[in-house]
Protein backbone atom coordinates (compact mmCIF):
# COMPACT_ATOMS: atom_id res chain seq x y z
CA UNK A 1 0.00 0.00 0.00
CA UNK A 2 1.19 3.32 -0.89
CA UNK A 3 0.43 7.22 -1.68
CA UNK A 4 1.29 8.21 -4.59
CA UNK A 5 1.31 12.05 -4.94
CA UNK A 6 0.82 13.70 -8.70
CA UNK A 7 0.65 17.45 -9.47
CA UNK A 8 -2.18 18.46 -12.54
CA UNK A 9 -1.61 21.89 -12.54
CA UNK A 10 -2.27 23.54 -9.14
CA UNK A 11 -3.81 20.61 -8.00
CA UNK A 12 -2.32 18.33 -5.90
CA UNK A 13 -3.80 14.50 -6.65
CA UNK A 14 -3.08 11.72 -3.89
CA UNK A 15 -3.60 8.24 -5.55
CA UNK A 16 -4.44 5.78 -2.30
CA UNK A 17 -2.88 2.25 -3.47
CA UNK A 18 -4.56 -0.53 -1.35
CA UNK A 19 -5.67 0.19 2.19
CA UNK A 20 -5.92 3.18 4.06
CA UNK A 21 -5.84 2.13 7.38
CA UNK A 22 -4.76 2.73 11.04
CA UNK A 23 -1.67 1.13 10.30
CA UNK A 24 -0.58 3.82 7.31
CA UNK A 25 -2.56 7.05 8.20
CA UNK A 26 -0.10 8.86 9.46
CA UNK A 27 1.64 8.33 5.79
CA UNK A 28 -0.85 9.84 3.89
CA UNK A 29 -1.37 12.59 6.67
CA UNK A 30 2.72 13.65 6.36
CA UNK A 31 2.47 13.60 2.50
CA UNK A 32 -0.58 15.98 2.80
CA UNK A 33 0.67 18.01 5.00
CA UNK A 34 3.80 18.58 3.31
CA UNK A 35 2.33 19.54 0.25
CA UNK A 36 0.19 22.59 1.69
CA UNK A 37 3.31 23.56 3.89
CA UNK A 38 4.85 24.13 0.16
CA UNK A 39 2.00 26.12 -1.12
CA UNK A 40 -0.71 23.67 -2.32
CA UNK A 41 -4.28 24.60 -1.76
CA UNK A 42 -6.11 21.87 -4.08
CA UNK A 43 -5.83 18.88 -3.19
CA UNK A 44 -7.86 15.59 -4.55
CA UNK A 45 -8.02 11.59 -3.35
CA UNK A 46 -8.42 9.74 -5.84
CA UNK A 47 -9.94 5.81 -4.73
CA UNK A 48 -9.66 3.79 -8.08
CA UNK A 49 -7.08 1.52 -6.33
CA UNK A 50 -8.04 1.38 -2.95
CA UNK A 51 -9.39 -1.66 -1.13
CA UNK A 52 -10.80 -0.67 2.13
CA UNK A 53 -11.26 2.45 4.11
CA UNK A 54 -11.35 2.07 8.21
CA UNK A 55 -12.45 4.50 11.08
CA UNK A 56 -8.89 5.96 11.12
CA UNK A 57 -8.89 6.49 7.46
CA UNK A 58 -11.67 8.58 7.33
CA UNK A 59 -10.75 10.53 10.56
CA UNK A 60 -7.48 11.04 8.61
CA UNK A 61 -9.71 12.55 6.00
CA UNK A 62 -11.39 14.66 7.84
CA UNK A 63 -8.74 16.44 10.08
CA UNK A 64 -6.73 17.18 6.86
CA UNK A 65 -9.83 18.70 5.02
CA UNK A 66 -10.47 20.69 8.26
CA UNK A 67 -6.60 21.83 7.88
CA UNK A 68 -6.60 22.58 4.03
CA UNK A 69 -9.48 24.64 4.78
CA UNK A 70 -8.09 26.66 7.40
CA UNK A 71 -5.74 27.74 4.75
CA UNK A 72 -8.33 28.69 2.50
CA UNK A 73 -7.60 25.34 0.24
CA UNK A 74 -10.03 22.37 -0.16
CA UNK A 75 -10.02 18.77 -0.50
CA UNK A 76 -12.03 16.91 -2.90
CA UNK A 77 -12.62 13.17 -3.63
CA UNK A 78 -13.45 11.30 -6.59
CA UNK A 79 -13.51 7.13 -8.29
CA UNK A 80 -15.05 5.87 -4.62
CA UNK A 81 -16.54 2.32 -5.67
CA UNK A 82 -20.10 1.45 -4.32
CA UNK A 83 -18.44 -0.32 -0.64
CA UNK A 84 -16.78 2.80 -0.51
CA UNK A 85 -19.36 4.87 -1.16
CA UNK A 86 -21.13 2.96 1.85
CA UNK A 87 -18.89 3.85 4.32
CA UNK A 88 -19.34 7.50 3.43
CA UNK A 89 -23.21 7.55 3.55
CA UNK A 90 -23.31 5.20 6.85
CA UNK A 91 -21.06 7.85 8.41
CA UNK A 92 -22.60 11.23 6.79
CA UNK A 93 -19.22 11.72 5.50
CA UNK A 94 -21.13 11.75 1.98
CA UNK A 95 -22.44 15.44 3.22
CA UNK A 96 -18.63 16.59 4.30
CA UNK A 97 -17.06 15.88 1.04
CA UNK A 98 -17.51 17.10 -2.53
CA UNK A 99 -17.69 13.53 -4.35
CA UNK A 100 -16.73 13.70 -7.75
CA UNK A 101 -17.09 10.16 -10.07
CA UNK A 102 -14.29 10.43 -12.00
CA UNK A 103 -11.49 12.14 -11.93
CA UNK A 104 -11.81 14.68 -15.42
CA UNK A 105 -14.70 15.54 -13.51
CA UNK A 106 -13.06 16.27 -10.39
CA UNK A 107 -10.17 18.25 -11.69
CA UNK A 108 -12.52 20.59 -13.78
CA UNK A 109 -14.81 21.13 -10.51
CA UNK A 110 -12.11 22.97 -9.26
CA UNK B 1 -9.33 -20.61 12.46
CA UNK B 2 -7.72 -18.78 15.11
CA UNK B 3 -4.46 -16.45 14.91
CA UNK B 4 -2.88 -14.59 17.21
CA UNK B 5 -0.16 -11.71 16.22
CA UNK B 6 1.61 -9.24 18.16
CA UNK B 7 -0.08 -5.85 19.67
CA UNK B 8 1.19 -3.76 16.64
CA UNK B 9 -1.42 -2.10 14.22
CA UNK B 10 0.82 -3.20 10.95
CA UNK B 11 -0.66 -6.72 11.69
CA UNK B 12 -4.13 -6.10 10.77
CA UNK B 13 -3.92 -5.91 7.43
CA UNK B 14 -2.68 -9.19 6.72
CA UNK B 15 -4.98 -10.62 9.71
CA UNK B 16 -7.88 -9.32 7.27
CA UNK B 17 -5.85 -10.78 4.17
CA UNK B 18 -6.45 -14.22 5.96
CA UNK B 19 -10.25 -13.46 7.05
CA UNK B 20 -11.35 -11.71 3.20
CA UNK B 21 -9.49 -15.47 2.06
CA UNK B 22 -11.58 -17.40 4.54
CA UNK B 23 -14.83 -15.22 3.47
CA UNK B 24 -14.06 -16.05 -0.32
CA UNK B 25 -13.71 -19.69 0.60
CA UNK B 26 -16.93 -19.61 2.15
CA UNK B 27 -18.47 -18.49 -0.70
CA UNK B 28 -20.12 -14.99 0.68
CA UNK B 29 -21.26 -11.93 -1.05
CA UNK B 30 -18.35 -10.43 -1.88
CA UNK B 31 -19.31 -6.84 -0.68
CA UNK B 32 -19.31 -8.90 2.50
CA UNK B 33 -15.82 -9.81 2.06
CA UNK B 34 -14.79 -6.49 0.74
CA UNK B 35 -16.42 -4.09 3.14
CA UNK B 36 -18.43 -5.63 6.01
CA UNK B 37 -15.72 -8.09 7.54
CA UNK B 38 -12.19 -6.22 6.41
CA UNK B 39 -13.76 -2.47 7.95
CA UNK B 40 -15.40 -4.02 11.14
CA UNK B 41 -12.71 -6.62 11.83
CA UNK B 42 -10.33 -3.37 11.47
CA UNK B 43 -12.20 -1.56 14.10
CA UNK B 44 -12.31 -4.06 16.23
CA UNK B 45 -8.38 -4.96 16.16
CA UNK B 46 -7.47 -1.38 16.36
CA UNK B 47 -9.28 -0.83 19.12
CA UNK B 48 -7.83 -4.14 21.18
CA UNK B 49 -4.13 -3.11 20.15
CA UNK B 50 -4.62 0.58 20.93
CA UNK B 51 -7.57 1.23 23.69
CA UNK B 52 -7.87 -2.58 25.37
CA UNK B 53 -3.76 -3.35 25.23
CA UNK B 54 -3.07 0.24 25.10
CA UNK B 55 -0.24 0.11 22.37
CA UNK B 56 1.46 -2.13 24.61
CA UNK B 57 4.21 -3.71 22.52
CA UNK B 58 4.44 -6.83 25.37
CA UNK B 59 0.72 -7.65 24.42
CA UNK B 60 -1.06 -10.54 22.81
CA UNK B 61 -4.44 -9.95 20.26
CA UNK B 62 -6.20 -13.10 19.23
CA UNK B 63 -8.66 -13.13 16.16
CA UNK B 64 -10.70 -16.52 15.70
CA UNK B 65 -12.89 -17.34 13.20
CA UNK B 66 -15.66 -19.91 13.29
CA UNK B 67 -18.09 -20.32 10.43
CA UNK B 68 -21.34 -22.15 9.45
CA UNK B 69 -22.90 -22.45 6.51
CA UNK B 70 -25.27 -19.72 7.55
CA UNK B 71 -22.86 -17.18 9.48
CA UNK B 72 -19.09 -16.45 9.91
CA UNK B 73 -18.73 -15.36 13.67
CA UNK B 74 -15.35 -13.51 14.59
CA UNK B 75 -13.87 -12.46 18.05
CA UNK B 76 -11.25 -10.69 18.88
CA UNK B 77 -9.57 -11.10 22.47
CA UNK B 78 -7.23 -8.62 23.98
CA UNK B 79 -6.15 -8.22 27.47
CA UNK B 80 -7.64 -5.18 28.61
CA UNK B 81 -10.41 -5.01 31.13
CA UNK B 82 -13.26 -4.91 28.48
CA UNK B 83 -15.84 -1.55 27.94
CA UNK B 84 -19.29 -0.48 28.15
CA UNK B 85 -20.40 -1.24 23.61
CA UNK B 86 -23.36 1.35 24.24
CA UNK B 87 -21.73 4.26 26.01
CA UNK B 88 -18.70 3.59 23.20
CA UNK B 89 -21.34 3.89 20.28
CA UNK B 90 -21.15 7.44 18.79
CA UNK B 91 -23.63 8.65 16.22
CA UNK B 92 -21.89 10.48 13.50
CA UNK B 93 -25.14 12.21 12.30
CA UNK B 94 -25.19 13.77 14.98
CA UNK B 95 -23.79 17.43 13.97
CA UNK B 96 -21.40 18.03 17.13
CA UNK B 97 -19.55 14.84 15.40
CA UNK B 98 -19.33 15.35 12.34
CA UNK B 99 -16.03 16.86 11.98
CA UNK B 100 -14.69 14.84 14.54
CA UNK B 101 -11.36 12.87 13.69
CA UNK B 102 -11.88 9.68 16.02
CA UNK B 103 -14.80 7.94 17.03
CA UNK B 104 -16.21 6.16 14.33
CA UNK B 105 -14.73 3.10 15.43
CA UNK B 106 -17.69 1.02 17.33
CA UNK B 107 -20.46 2.18 15.13
CA UNK B 108 -19.00 1.11 12.03
CA UNK B 109 -18.74 -2.52 13.14
CA UNK B 110 -22.39 -2.32 14.35
CA UNK B 111 -23.59 -0.88 11.39
CA UNK B 112 -21.36 -3.60 9.45
CA UNK B 113 -22.11 -6.35 11.25
CA UNK B 114 -24.99 -8.19 12.31
CA UNK B 115 -24.67 -8.68 15.85
CA UNK B 116 -21.84 -7.11 17.56
CA UNK B 117 -21.61 -8.68 21.50
CA UNK B 118 -18.84 -7.33 24.47
CA UNK B 119 -17.98 -9.58 26.63
CA UNK B 120 -15.28 -10.35 29.43
CA UNK B 121 -13.43 -13.52 29.50
CA UNK B 122 -10.19 -12.85 31.28
CA UNK B 123 -9.57 -10.11 28.94
CA UNK B 124 -11.89 -8.07 26.71
CA UNK B 125 -13.68 -10.26 23.73
CA UNK B 126 -15.75 -8.57 21.00
CA UNK B 127 -17.79 -10.85 19.09
CA UNK B 128 -18.62 -10.05 15.26
CA UNK B 129 -21.16 -12.22 13.42
CA UNK B 130 -22.62 -11.63 10.37
CA UNK B 131 -25.12 -13.56 8.66
CA UNK B 132 -25.44 -15.54 5.10
CA UNK B 133 -28.15 -12.95 3.64
CA UNK C 1 2.79 -15.09 16.09
CA UNK C 2 0.15 -18.24 15.81
CA UNK C 3 -2.12 -19.57 13.50
CA UNK C 4 -3.93 -22.12 13.68
CA UNK C 5 -6.28 -23.27 10.17
CA UNK C 6 -8.26 -26.39 8.80
CA UNK C 7 -6.45 -28.77 7.09
CA UNK C 8 -6.72 -27.50 3.58
CA UNK C 9 -4.30 -26.64 1.12
CA UNK C 10 -5.97 -23.64 0.24
CA UNK C 11 -4.88 -21.71 3.10
CA UNK C 12 -1.11 -22.21 1.95
CA UNK C 13 -1.37 -19.11 0.15
CA UNK C 14 -2.85 -16.53 2.97
CA UNK C 15 -0.52 -18.26 5.61
CA UNK C 16 2.61 -17.56 3.94
CA UNK C 17 0.97 -14.08 3.08
CA UNK C 18 1.24 -13.16 7.26
CA UNK C 19 4.75 -14.55 7.22
CA UNK C 20 6.15 -12.88 4.25
CA UNK C 21 5.02 -9.43 6.15
CA UNK C 22 6.37 -10.62 9.42
CA UNK C 23 9.42 -11.01 7.76
CA UNK C 24 9.26 -7.64 5.87
CA UNK C 25 8.51 -6.16 8.89
CA UNK C 26 11.55 -7.73 10.65
CA UNK C 27 13.52 -5.97 7.54
CA UNK C 28 15.09 -9.62 6.26
CA UNK C 29 16.72 -9.59 2.98
CA UNK C 30 13.86 -9.80 0.01
CA UNK C 31 15.04 -12.73 -0.96
CA UNK C 32 14.07 -14.86 2.35
CA UNK C 33 10.90 -13.19 2.24
CA UNK C 34 10.05 -13.91 -1.58
CA UNK C 35 11.55 -17.14 -2.31
CA UNK C 36 13.15 -18.47 0.88
CA UNK C 37 10.58 -18.60 3.35
CA UNK C 38 7.39 -19.25 1.16
CA UNK C 39 8.51 -22.03 -0.29
CA UNK C 40 10.00 -23.94 2.72
CA UNK C 41 7.04 -23.10 4.97
CA UNK C 42 4.84 -24.22 1.12
CA UNK C 43 6.42 -27.36 1.81
CA UNK C 44 5.81 -27.90 5.68
CA UNK C 45 2.78 -26.37 5.54
CA UNK C 46 1.67 -29.30 2.57
CA UNK C 47 3.39 -32.01 4.22
CA UNK C 48 0.98 -31.56 7.40
CA UNK C 49 -1.83 -30.91 5.75
CA UNK C 50 -1.73 -34.19 3.11
CA UNK C 51 1.18 -36.24 5.06
CA UNK C 52 0.85 -36.02 8.58
CA UNK C 53 -3.12 -35.00 8.90
CA UNK C 54 -3.30 -37.15 5.77
CA UNK C 55 -6.04 -34.57 3.89
CA UNK C 56 -8.70 -35.33 6.99
CA UNK C 57 -11.01 -32.53 6.92
CA UNK C 58 -11.53 -32.63 10.62
CA UNK C 59 -8.00 -31.69 11.99
CA UNK C 60 -6.23 -28.68 12.15
CA UNK C 61 -2.55 -27.82 11.65
CA UNK C 62 -1.13 -25.04 13.64
CA UNK C 63 1.92 -22.77 12.47
CA UNK C 64 4.06 -20.15 15.25
CA UNK C 65 6.37 -17.79 14.24
CA UNK C 66 8.94 -16.59 16.87
CA UNK C 67 11.81 -13.62 15.94
CA UNK C 68 14.69 -12.47 17.31
CA UNK C 69 16.97 -9.59 15.70
CA UNK C 70 18.96 -12.49 14.37
CA UNK C 71 16.91 -15.02 13.08
CA UNK C 72 13.48 -16.39 12.58
CA UNK C 73 12.04 -20.04 13.46
CA UNK C 74 8.77 -21.00 12.41
CA UNK C 75 7.43 -24.43 13.67
CA UNK C 76 4.59 -26.41 11.75
CA UNK C 77 2.44 -28.83 13.89
CA UNK C 78 0.08 -31.36 12.26
CA UNK C 79 -1.79 -34.23 14.45
CA UNK C 80 0.43 -37.23 12.59
CA UNK C 81 3.11 -39.21 14.33
CA UNK C 82 5.93 -37.56 12.68
CA UNK C 83 8.90 -39.22 10.47
CA UNK C 84 12.11 -39.76 9.71
CA UNK C 85 13.75 -36.14 8.10
CA UNK C 86 16.76 -38.18 7.17
CA UNK C 87 14.93 -40.61 5.71
CA UNK C 88 12.68 -38.43 3.50
CA UNK C 89 15.44 -36.04 1.74
CA UNK C 90 15.69 -37.67 -1.94
CA UNK C 91 18.42 -36.17 -3.86
CA UNK C 92 16.82 -34.38 -7.17
CA UNK C 93 20.23 -34.45 -8.94
CA UNK C 94 19.83 -38.19 -8.93
CA UNK C 95 19.11 -39.15 -12.39
CA UNK C 96 16.16 -41.68 -10.88
CA UNK C 97 14.71 -38.50 -9.39
CA UNK C 98 14.66 -35.90 -12.47
CA UNK C 99 11.79 -36.45 -13.86
CA UNK C 100 9.96 -37.81 -11.05
CA UNK C 101 6.57 -35.41 -10.07
CA UNK C 102 7.19 -35.58 -6.41
CA UNK C 103 9.64 -36.24 -3.68
CA UNK C 104 11.38 -32.63 -3.80
CA UNK C 105 9.68 -31.23 -1.25
CA UNK C 106 11.80 -31.84 2.12
CA UNK C 107 14.95 -31.32 0.38
CA UNK C 108 14.26 -27.67 -0.92
CA UNK C 109 12.73 -27.02 2.55
CA UNK C 110 16.82 -28.06 3.83
CA UNK C 111 17.91 -26.12 1.04
CA UNK C 112 16.31 -22.97 1.49
CA UNK C 113 16.70 -22.97 5.50
CA UNK C 114 19.52 -22.97 7.56
CA UNK C 115 18.30 -25.19 9.83
CA UNK C 116 15.20 -27.77 9.26
CA UNK C 117 14.22 -29.85 12.51
CA UNK C 118 11.32 -32.41 13.25
CA UNK C 119 10.13 -33.85 16.43
CA UNK C 120 7.34 -35.00 17.87
CA UNK C 121 5.39 -32.98 20.84
CA UNK C 122 1.94 -34.80 20.87
CA UNK C 123 1.86 -34.77 17.42
CA UNK C 124 4.64 -34.16 14.60
CA UNK C 125 6.61 -30.54 14.43
CA UNK C 126 8.90 -29.47 11.43
CA UNK C 127 11.01 -26.57 12.78
CA UNK C 128 12.37 -23.96 10.15
CA UNK C 129 15.17 -21.93 11.31
CA UNK C 130 16.50 -18.94 9.11
CA UNK C 131 19.19 -16.58 9.95
CA UNK C 132 20.01 -13.32 9.06
CA UNK C 133 23.12 -13.13 6.85
CA UNK D 1 -4.18 -16.34 -8.75
CA UNK D 2 -4.73 -17.78 -12.12
CA UNK D 3 -3.53 -19.06 -15.67
CA UNK D 4 -4.07 -17.19 -18.73
CA UNK D 5 -4.17 -18.98 -22.12
CA UNK D 6 -3.07 -17.27 -25.27
CA UNK D 7 -2.31 -18.22 -28.81
CA UNK D 8 0.54 -17.38 -30.48
CA UNK D 9 0.29 -18.79 -34.14
CA UNK D 10 0.79 -22.72 -33.08
CA UNK D 11 2.06 -21.50 -29.64
CA UNK D 12 0.30 -22.56 -26.68
CA UNK D 13 1.46 -19.40 -23.79
CA UNK D 14 0.51 -20.01 -20.44
CA UNK D 15 0.88 -16.63 -18.15
CA UNK D 16 1.09 -18.01 -14.44
CA UNK D 17 -0.50 -15.16 -12.17
CA UNK D 18 0.46 -15.65 -8.69
CA UNK D 19 2.01 -18.22 -6.70
CA UNK D 20 1.89 -21.73 -8.44
CA UNK D 21 1.58 -24.11 -5.57
CA UNK D 22 -0.27 -27.69 -4.57
CA UNK D 23 -3.45 -25.33 -4.17
CA UNK D 24 -3.84 -24.34 -7.77
CA UNK D 25 -1.48 -26.85 -9.45
CA UNK D 26 -4.76 -28.91 -10.55
CA UNK D 27 -6.00 -26.18 -12.01
CA UNK D 28 -2.99 -25.66 -14.35
CA UNK D 29 -2.58 -29.37 -15.48
CA UNK D 30 -5.80 -29.20 -16.30
CA UNK D 31 -5.56 -26.11 -18.74
CA UNK D 32 -2.23 -27.50 -20.35
CA UNK D 33 -3.95 -31.02 -20.79
CA UNK D 34 -6.90 -29.54 -22.50
CA UNK D 35 -4.68 -27.57 -24.90
CA UNK D 36 -2.64 -31.01 -25.86
CA UNK D 37 -5.56 -32.99 -26.14
CA UNK D 38 -7.09 -29.91 -28.66
CA UNK D 39 -3.94 -30.29 -30.89
CA UNK D 40 -1.57 -28.17 -29.28
CA UNK D 41 1.92 -29.17 -29.35
CA UNK D 42 4.06 -26.51 -28.33
CA UNK D 43 3.99 -24.80 -25.06
CA UNK D 44 5.24 -21.73 -23.72
CA UNK D 45 4.97 -21.40 -19.70
CA UNK D 46 5.45 -17.71 -18.70
CA UNK D 47 6.65 -16.63 -15.47
CA UNK D 48 6.74 -12.81 -15.37
CA UNK D 49 3.87 -12.40 -13.31
CA UNK D 50 4.66 -15.30 -10.65
CA UNK D 51 5.42 -14.80 -7.32
CA UNK D 52 6.50 -18.52 -5.52
CA UNK D 53 6.70 -22.14 -6.97
CA UNK D 54 6.74 -24.61 -4.62
CA UNK D 55 7.42 -28.43 -5.07
CA UNK D 56 4.04 -29.64 -6.20
CA UNK D 57 4.18 -26.83 -8.66
CA UNK D 58 7.90 -28.11 -10.28
CA UNK D 59 6.45 -31.47 -10.02
CA UNK D 60 2.96 -30.26 -12.01
CA UNK D 61 5.54 -28.88 -15.02
CA UNK D 62 7.92 -31.98 -14.95
CA UNK D 63 5.02 -34.09 -15.34
CA UNK D 64 3.24 -32.01 -18.19
CA UNK D 65 6.83 -31.91 -19.76
CA UNK D 66 6.57 -35.58 -19.67
CA UNK D 67 3.10 -35.83 -21.17
CA UNK D 68 3.65 -33.08 -23.81
CA UNK D 69 6.57 -35.15 -24.90
CA UNK D 70 5.16 -37.99 -25.28
CA UNK D 71 2.52 -36.56 -28.03
CA UNK D 72 5.75 -35.53 -29.83
CA UNK D 73 5.53 -31.78 -28.36
CA UNK D 74 7.83 -29.10 -26.05
CA UNK D 75 7.17 -27.02 -23.08
CA UNK D 76 9.07 -24.44 -22.76
CA UNK D 77 9.99 -21.52 -20.06
CA UNK D 78 10.15 -18.22 -19.82
CA UNK D 79 10.95 -15.42 -17.95
CA UNK D 80 12.19 -16.59 -14.58
CA UNK D 81 13.16 -13.93 -12.15
CA UNK D 82 16.66 -14.57 -9.81
CA UNK D 83 14.56 -16.03 -6.75
CA UNK D 84 12.81 -18.87 -9.61
CA UNK D 85 16.00 -19.69 -11.46
CA UNK D 86 17.59 -20.58 -8.29
CA UNK D 87 14.58 -22.75 -7.70
CA UNK D 88 15.14 -24.43 -10.64
CA UNK D 89 19.05 -24.48 -10.22
CA UNK D 90 18.38 -26.24 -6.95
CA UNK D 91 16.37 -29.21 -8.00
CA UNK D 92 18.46 -29.52 -11.38
CA UNK D 93 15.22 -28.82 -13.17
CA UNK D 94 17.35 -26.15 -15.05
CA UNK D 95 18.85 -29.17 -16.97
CA UNK D 96 15.66 -30.83 -17.82
CA UNK D 97 13.51 -27.46 -19.37
CA UNK D 98 14.85 -25.35 -22.44
CA UNK D 99 14.48 -22.00 -20.25
CA UNK D 100 14.34 -18.61 -22.40
CA UNK D 101 15.45 -14.91 -20.93
CA UNK D 102 12.02 -13.26 -22.22
CA UNK D 103 8.96 -14.48 -24.29
CA UNK D 104 10.16 -12.96 -27.94
CA UNK D 105 13.45 -15.72 -27.27
CA UNK D 106 11.70 -18.49 -26.62
CA UNK D 107 8.30 -17.99 -28.74
CA UNK D 108 11.45 -17.74 -31.40
CA UNK D 109 13.17 -20.89 -30.37
CA UNK D 110 10.21 -22.95 -31.01
N1 LIG E 1 -11.11 -3.28 22.93
C1 LIG E 1 -11.40 -2.19 23.67
N2 LIG E 1 -10.92 -2.05 24.92
C2 LIG E 1 -11.21 -0.95 25.65
N3 LIG E 1 -11.98 0.08 25.20
C3 LIG E 1 -12.49 0.00 23.97
C4 LIG E 1 -12.23 -1.12 23.14
N4 LIG E 1 -12.87 -0.92 21.96
C5 LIG E 1 -13.49 0.27 22.06
N5 LIG E 1 -13.26 0.85 23.26
C6 LIG E 1 -13.78 2.15 23.72
O1 LIG E 1 -14.76 2.62 22.82
C7 LIG E 1 -14.44 3.94 22.39
C8 LIG E 1 -14.97 4.20 21.00
O2 LIG E 1 -14.24 3.46 20.05
P1 LIG E 1 -14.28 3.88 18.54
O3 LIG E 1 -15.69 4.10 18.14
O4 LIG E 1 -13.50 2.87 17.78
O5 LIG E 1 -13.58 5.30 18.49
P2 LIG E 1 -12.06 5.69 18.76
O6 LIG E 1 -11.29 4.42 18.99
O7 LIG E 1 -11.69 6.40 17.52
O8 LIG E 1 -12.13 6.57 19.97
C9 LIG E 1 -12.93 4.02 22.50
O9 LIG E 1 -12.48 5.35 22.60
C10 LIG E 1 -12.69 3.21 23.78
O10 LIG E 1 -12.92 4.00 24.90
N1 LIG F 1 4.40 -33.74 8.22
C1 LIG F 1 4.68 -34.98 7.76
N2 LIG F 1 4.09 -36.06 8.32
C2 LIG F 1 4.35 -37.31 7.86
N3 LIG F 1 5.21 -37.58 6.86
C3 LIG F 1 5.84 -36.55 6.27
C4 LIG F 1 5.62 -35.21 6.68
N4 LIG F 1 6.41 -34.41 5.93
C5 LIG F 1 7.06 -35.21 5.08
N5 LIG F 1 6.74 -36.51 5.27
C6 LIG F 1 7.27 -37.69 4.54
O1 LIG F 1 8.38 -37.27 3.76
C7 LIG F 1 8.18 -37.66 2.41
C8 LIG F 1 8.88 -36.71 1.46
O2 LIG F 1 8.24 -35.48 1.45
P1 LIG F 1 8.46 -34.47 0.24
O3 LIG F 1 9.92 -34.35 -0.01
O4 LIG F 1 7.70 -33.23 0.52
O5 LIG F 1 7.85 -35.22 -1.01
P2 LIG F 1 6.34 -35.57 -1.34
O6 LIG F 1 5.49 -34.98 -0.28
O7 LIG F 1 6.14 -34.95 -2.68
O8 LIG F 1 6.33 -37.08 -1.36
C9 LIG F 1 6.68 -37.71 2.23
O9 LIG F 1 6.32 -38.55 1.16
C10 LIG F 1 6.26 -38.27 3.59
O10 LIG F 1 6.41 -39.67 3.62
Amino acid sequence: MSFAIDKQGDIVVVDVEGQLIVGNRQELKQKVLDELEKGGRKFLVDFTQTGYIDSSGLGVLVSLSKKIREQGGELRLANLNDDLKTLFELTKLDTLFQIADTRERALESF
Amino acid sequence: MSIEVPNDVRYIESVIGLIQYECRLLDFPSRYCALNLPVALSEALSNAILRGNDDDPEKAVNVSLSATTQSIVIEVRDEGPGFDLEASTHDPADPANLEREDGRGVFLMRALMDRVEQFDDDGNVVRLTIGRP
